[in-house]
């Protein structure tokens, strides 16, 4: 390995503002990724937002189910009234179209239904929450 | 006092928005939509929403959601900023009836200001100098030739729906009129929701100029300076200044006592700007904006007035503490509007920010959420930054700008600065023989392809 | 006027006099040493080179290498900034000696205030209210024992050649004295190049308030207002004020006029600060710094008056032309000294900066080279940004500059914000019942173990 | 495996900002990835800076000898008076001690000596011009 060639190449690549090289032949191969440009950087925003989410846990592990997300902000509810069995319980078999929680929101109460069936793995909000757009809400297995 | 506003509004003026409150000591609420879920507003905000997907249709000018997100929040007021929803009457109405306070005018206000044929009636019964025309809704061509004829070709033929330099058209002559009247009723209506259009004289060279004026809508209303913003691209104002330069002391007077006479006139409560053209020593009636408008910080950084501050107090409910003899503006501010444009053809340039730094030291002042790594996303208005200088006079300010503008690194995206530039460095500009379509006789004579 | 000054200094305070350099209309040329090839400072001036490598001994602080990059690039003047060489009487000398003008005070006015001695002297003569001691050199322990013994210990030994915090040694009784005294004076010989030694009334409790002046040499001398600088810790200033808060009126009036009539009395060109102990209603001369000082910003904003601008136009030999009547300060400016430091243990956090923005908004101001990806390098102060923010009065100035801090992101390196932050919301700063020591005993009650 | 081969490797990779470098030929086969803070990232400064050194063309090809830096800021004389033969001359053969140029500053005539013996390759700045402390000012080969 010729660490100037390899220098010189790497600048080039720079130069074109090139963010990731492969190269092969014979005698060798070449893999270099360049820094900054090809992956996005953290943004600024390290600290927890204070969302109105904030104090609810994040879904569990990613092979958990899918997730089924609150398509509008609003007060989340479990069961149509207050006192009444929850529309859905934890190993819940549900179906497409079956009413899984209501979210309120300016007095309207929108009824949230399954888009697949499965299985409900958990509830990610407790009754009585606002949610926000796109929070996760319930993690289903499918099937 | 309000406890807890939530901001409808996304950029500079929803960070602006929050630091007034903060200094206020009221708690904010930033709304966003999934695009500025790391943006500043957001992380200043005490509490955050997501409100909806990238699409500003669902999402900032989603009414439900902002309607929802200021209920499970317990925000007892809304401040929607400029633009969105700002001076949607629908909407204010809507946040008013949930309990809440709008911040802005009411509804009654928004509705009068928001339609051209009732502004001019107001301004006219206020007494204020008028463009001659169809004097109301010009509802056939026949009235508008009639019109047309008294005024003289060209006229401008107004969307009484338009506003901010939208839904107008200007009308060489008589035969043309024949040809587009029709069209541009039909026009009005799919754009505004209303057809009705009105004739008016067409100013060759008017400078744009308005002034700053609140109203508490308990008879009291004062002015807070003029401001020039003739420097315009299509109808979209790129440099702002305070006060307006080359208008003499009586004119000045003339044109404030105006504009505060109609707010007071209408018993109007918030800050509003009235627009007014410019020509030959003599000034006309354009149109008010409702609303706190982008190029507040001029007149704040001559008047030492916080406008929004002052705004969130007059929707508390406050009487006007700030008689008119104690604004004496001091020395002169000018802002350019940063925006991700290409600077000649002024084709947006969305895309992250790689390196960046304000300018600074005395006399700069810079209202932005930009910073190194951020993106400017391709779904809302191009604004980077607004960057505002103060100076003892004109020319002090123009030289403080130059620098200020070579001072501004934004990288990875194009900016407008270098077209500002040369605006603000050039003799026209200098010497005040700038007028609104000046710009863009400039762009062509400058690249005749264009 | 000059057509091209070289800045002989980095960060911040290069970065400020190359803003009213170009304001100016005057070519900068900066000069760095290998750790600051990247800094804003050599981006921004017309011209740069390279001094040498990163120790300040063998770069800012090396004469014939600064000397030199003035030569090679044909500069007409040099400006020093603070800290570094400008208050250094032999590298003013050698400026000038160059023919090279050297924005800053005469040689004997850098000897004379470079030796607390010589300046007390002057002071004196100009009718300024001392701290009694030995009234000059205690030559002898006899000497020191005698002025102690009439002022009542405990006393404060001084060195001549110290200042700025530097050089001072609190001796609480007599046997103390007869231990420390010849210590004393070889610690000044070795640290300063002169064993002259001093013995001066030590106060408890003293606010720091000093006077921002300015003359020009041919009998002109103005005030521009008092700061207060009573927020410090190991006598190093991290927040300072504008005006002095909890003066009288007549006490104001008459510190100020003290000040002009000191620069006035030994013929001063340029600007200055000239320093008091304030305690009781009563105030004593401390010391005077020829030069501009990392807190001038909050004069510049209360005042109106450019003072780096102001400092050039009179070292080009402009007569002052702003009367003192026309000096009206406006409002109160908080100016807190943003450093890379451990806010509590104060131990330097040089690093590089992976997060940064700085608040904006009406009345704040940010001076400052750092932006995300820039370094703090380990070689000189820890500044990263200076901080001002400018009030209706002095409680909206600190409510304005708490959430101005809020705002204010650097991340990937400690800084001194959180301490600030309690220091000027604690009731003592609001009350104004801090004084000189305060932080330091503030900070040994809040750890004891420290 | 060398060490200090790998250690210039990986400090040279630093540099140039790499984050990710695989390699592989008949001998071996090296695979890096750099730590988010190890590498820093380009610094604001992308324009060049209006040095006084700036007209002056950078050092040819790394391998034509070692770079001899001006030690100090001043004016780079090639002789010890206008009119007279430069001290060295390209294709010269100099040994240690041997003066190589003048820099002056401060009206001081600096005579800067060469470190190690060897062949001038290349003369970097023209006579009379300004140099900053750092410039190269001579390509030397050893030897």
């Amino acid at each position: 390995m010729d660490l100037d060639r390899l220098k010189s190449l790497i600048d080039m690549l720079k130069e074109l503002d090139v963010a990731e090289f492969r190269y092969k032949d014979a005698d060798m191969s070449v893999a270099v990724r360049l820094g900054g440009h090809a992956a996005l950087p953290p943004p600024v925003v390290h600290m927890p937002v204070p969302h109105v989410s904030a104090a609810i846990s994040p879904a569990a592990n990613a092979d958990d189910g899918s997730v089924l997300e609150a398509p509008m902000v609003g007060t989340f509810y479990a069961s149509s009234k207050p006192g009444t069995p929850p529309f859905v319980e934890i190993g819940s078999r549900v179906s497409v179209g079956q009413t899984l929680c209501i979210i309120e929101a300016m007095k309207l109460m929108n009824e949230i239904e399954a888009e697949a069936s499965g299985t409900i793995v958990a509830r990610l909000v407790e009754d009585g929450q606002p949610v926000e757009y796109g929070q996760p809400i319930f993690r289903i297995r499918p099937g | 006092m309000f406890k807890k506003i939530l901001v409808a509004n996304r950029g500079e003026i929803a960070l602006r928005v929050i630091r007034s409150c903060r200094e206020l000591g009221i708690q904010t609420v930033a709304v966003f939509s999934e695009a500025d879920r790391h943006s500043l507003h957001v992380r200043f905000a005490d509490e955050a929403v997501c409100i909806g997907p990238a699409p500003a249709m669902k999402s900032y000018l989603h009414q439900p959601s902002v309607l929802a997100a200021a209920e499970v929040t317990d925000a007892d007021a809304v401040h929607p900023g400029y633009g969105f929803l700002a001076e949607n009457a629908e909407f204010a109405a809507a946040v008013r009836a949930s309990g809440r306070a709008f911040i802005g005018p009411s509804v009654d206000h928004l509705r009068m200001f928001g339609d051209k044929l009732l502004a001019k009636r107001a301004a006219k019964e206020a007494g204020l100098p008028m463009l001659s025309g169809s004097d109301g809704e010009a509802a056939t061509l026949a009235e508008a030739r009639a019109a047309a004829d008294v005024v003289g070709f060209p006229v401008i033929l107004k969307a009484a729906g338009g506003g901010g330099g939208k839904g107008m058209r200007i009308v060489e002559d008589g035969a043309t009129l024949d040809k587009v009247f029709e069209l541009c009723k039909a026009e009005a209506k799919a754009a505004f929701g209303t057809g009705r259009v009105f004739v008016e004289r067409y100013l060759r060279t008017p400078r744009h100029v308005e002034v700053q004026v609140a109203g508490d809508g308990q008879g009291g209303a004062i002015y807070l300076g003029t401001r020039d913003c003739s420097l315009q691209r299509r109808h979209q104002k790129i440099v702002e200044e305070a006060p307006a330069p080359g208008l003499s002391d009586k004119l000045a007077l003339e044109i404030q006592e105006s504009a505060a006479r109609l707010v007071r006139n209408v018993g109007y409560q918030t800050v509003a700007t009235v627009e007014y053209l410019v020509e030959d020593d003599r000034f006309f009636f354009l149109e008010v904006n409702p609303r706190i408008q982008v190029e507040h910080p001029v007149t704040e950084e001559t008047s030492g007035v916080d406008l929004v501050a002052l705004q969130i107090k007059l929707a508390a409910g406050e009487k006007l503490d700030i008689p008119q003899e104690s604004i004496k503006p001091v020395g002169h501010a000018i802002e350019i509007r940063v925006n991700a444009e290409d600077p000649w053809t002024f084709m947006p340039s969305p895309g992250r920010i790689t390196g960046y730094h304000e300018p600074g030291g005395p006399g700069v002042r810079v209202d932005s959420v930009a910073h190194e790594g951020a993106s400017i996303p391709p779904y809302y208005d191009s604004m980077v930054a607004k960057l505002i200088v103060r100076g003892r006079d004109r020319e002090h300010a123009i030289r403080k700008l130059v620098w200020a503008m070579d001072e501004f690194i934004v990288e990875g995206i194009k900016t407008t600065i270098p077209v500002q530039r040369e605006l603000v460095t050039s003799e026209e500009f200098r010497d005040v023989r700038h007028y609104t379509r000046w710009v863009d006789e400039w762009l062509a004579a400058r690249s005749p392809k264009e």
